[in-house]
């Protein structure tokens, strides 16, 4: 386990993050990249890592954007962008596509978040704000279903809140299911024992642990 | 299985109140010329039973603008270009149950294969399993889930044979396959009818006795 | 409903009985035809009928059973005998199979019987005999999943004793699945109202009430 | 995945008292070469699911001879050639779990789909539901039936691609992709391993993710 926490001296971008993600999985790994910004992590696994990208809409073997005359209306990814096919792709429908995913045969999932508890908790998919539309997709599929759920996020919002919170607030997508969080100032395990710092970014354990309240094993 | 002349005939006695399966995600797999049918044919007072709730102005958004579906049933009605059931959502003109995707397409299958409900393991814990049924199995809590029949199906598939047999193409497979098991009637729109054997038997996705209807469109 | 019972002066073979049967199956059915004796079925469907059959390990458009250089040991009926396959055929796995039977999509699935009760509770796996070894198979699946379940054997055992009975006394098949009973010297419907006589071959309606010591409608 | 070079090396780590599912109906699909090798590795204690419980003297059958199978799951234990689980079923020494064929699929497809249990029609009043937990659905009865796990899969496909993708020949397809998602370590046998990109990508049948070992046999 790294426990360095004299990092760099800056914050990471949104490829810093992903690239650091796109490391911590093992090679030949069957992969969910969540939509949004989970997506950057396709552009850093290493060629020849043997990781294959399952698109929830029913695909293995998911291959980059599609661009140009390749763009094909019945090839998307879960975010309805046009993609590509890879050699030894295989198709399949909705029921067959969730039952791998939920029968657990999913190595990693990346997933966005608006919050994560330190037990692991994880909420994404509904802020609960009066007026909004709900919306849930296969989000808690994923959150129950891959072996290991890492999330990638800013730690905090906009407004400064923390993102990783001793416990959510916002409704929940699934309980105990992410193993680590990756974001710009720092990378965290959680789980049973709470949160852990692995790494930082521009900041410091003493600054992180009054800024989230948080025992930070 | 009969081949229609056109999708009106295709869609003429679907009923007021009836609960419609709709295939697609996002445009992928939408069968665009039956929804534009059912508009024309006019049945009202309708479930829908889909992955979105519409995009644009047309296809099933068109079906909503018109005010003839009283329920969604779907996993991610929220996108960028939903206004058609994010205005009704907000008039209180429509109502939502809002389904996790892999449950859509697991409640869907049970419905087809004779499953009379199942314990699933999405959403524990979640706001979408409140009132729900649950049971720790093995260590693990699930949540009770029913099926989800429909009185018609109407998918998008690639081709057909004149027996009903369907192929699907790349992700527009979608939910298809498992709507064409879960519903009294089943109609489904295609680039091209082919002669009986004019399909590999080992390819066919969806068999000929989960047809009733095909239509070239 | 045919109710005349003052039928021909012998009793019908086992081509005559699967003859009948195959009268009573509606054109365009979908047909599992039972291990044994309703196998026969097949030889009297009408050409042109457009009646497809199912076998239960896995395929939809099975043909007459296979000979010569048509046998081939990956293409068997349920009863493992090498059949042919019929353009318009296609191939699923077990799950899917079943699911097909269980979900009620078969139209007519024929069955042979050890008992059928007046109620149309069928035995049919297991005589209860000591150091009987049971087998199972798909008989129980078949039994609750087609819409009509017809039984075709003979109305007595060697042994005399009626097989059309008040109440099975051998292990349960299934409750209340089967609709029509065919036998040599009779045809019944059976059900919630008890047994009711369609035809009668080479006996007579006081005969059979005497032998079978039930109300025969 | 590993293309293994020999059937032994693919077996090499099963253990003691593992269950193995063993693909096949009678002997099409059935993975001989794996379960000689099995043999010749030594496991002993063993459970096997599978539909049959040996055919002659070889396969199955001699796996079961040499004392290495303790239980058997399976739905037709009793065929014309299955002299060595008879006498030792007789002897009582080995253990029956008679279970509808259906219901031997759709437990397996639940383990692999994440299902914790399923209502299921297959069964209600018959001997094999006895003891289980049953529930009226909408005025139907159902049956509480558990996911069925392996340890390890056996299981024979046509052809692989080096990724591990399957495709299956006829009516030999079966059990083979369901039992694919049900056990932990998946060996499949084939007659042809294919580079990757060799097999459609429409028509794979068991994709990559499920198969841990392939070997040519």
């Amino acid at each position: 386990m790294i426990s360095d926490t004299s990092g760099p001296r800056t914050p990471r971008t949104r490829h810093e993050i992903a690239a650091a993600i796109a490391r911590d999985i093992p090679a030949g790994s069957f992969v969910n990249l969540g939509i949004g910004q989970p997506t950057l992590v396709a552009d850093h696994l290493a060629p020849g890592s043997g990781i294959v990208l399952h698109t929830e809409n029913g695909m293995l073997g998911m291959g980059p954007a599609a661009h140009g005359d390749e763009i094909d209306p019945d090839l998307t990814n879960a975010g309805k962008i046009p993609v590509t096919e890879l050699a030894g792709a295989a198709y399949f429908h909705q029921a067959d596509s969730f039952a791998m995913m939920r029968g657990g045969h999913l190595d990693v999932c990346v997933l966005g978040a608006f919050q994560v508890s330190q037990h692991g908790d994880l909420a994404n998919w509904d802020t609960g704000a009066p007026g909004s539309i709900p919306g849930v997709g296969g989000a808690m599929d994923l959150a129950i279903g891959a072996k290991q759920v890492f999330v990638m996020m800013t730690l905090f919002a906009k407004d400064g809140t923390p993102k990783l919170v001793p416990s959510c607030t916002y409704p929940l997508t699934g309980l105990a299911c992410v193993s680590r969080v990756y974001t710009d100032v720092a990378t965290f395990e959680v789980g049973d024992r709470g949160a852990r710092l692995v790494e930082v970014f521009g900041t410091t354990r003493d600054e992180l642990t009054t800024r989230l309240g948080l025992d930070l094993g | 299985m009969k081949v229609c002349d056109s999708a009106a005939e295709a869609v003429a006695d679907v009923e007021d109140g009836a609960t419609v399966l709709v295939g697609g995600f996002g445009m992928a797999g939408m069968p665009v010329a039956l929804i534009d049918a059912l508009i024309q044919q006019g049945a009202t007072d309708l479930t829908v039973v889909s992955n979105n709730a519409g995009n644009g102005d047309t296809g099933l958004a068109a079906l909503l603008a018109r005010g003839r579906v009283r329920k969604v049933v779907c996993s991610f009605p929220r996108q960028a270009d939903s206004w058609v059931f994010d205005g009704l959502f907000r008039e209180g003109r429509i109502e939502l149950e809002l389904v996790p995707q892999g449950n859509l397409a697991e409640r869907m299958r049970a419905a087809g294969a004779g499953i009379g409900a199942f314990f699933c393991p999405t959403g524990v814990g979640t706001p979408l399993a409140e009132g729900k049924e649950t049971r720790v199995i093995d260590g693990r809590t699930y949540v009770l889930e029913m099926p989800i029949r429909g009185d018609v199906a109407l998918i998008g598939a690639h081709r057909a044979d004149r027996a009903g047999n369907l192929v699907y193409r790349k992700t527009a497979r979608n939910f298809g396959p498992v709507m064409a098991t879960a519903a009294t009637t089943v109609v489904a729109q295609v680039s091209e009818v082919l002669d009986v054997g004019g399909l590999d038997p080992e390819s066919i996705v969806t068999p000929s006795i989960y047809v009733d209807r095909v239509v070239v469109a």
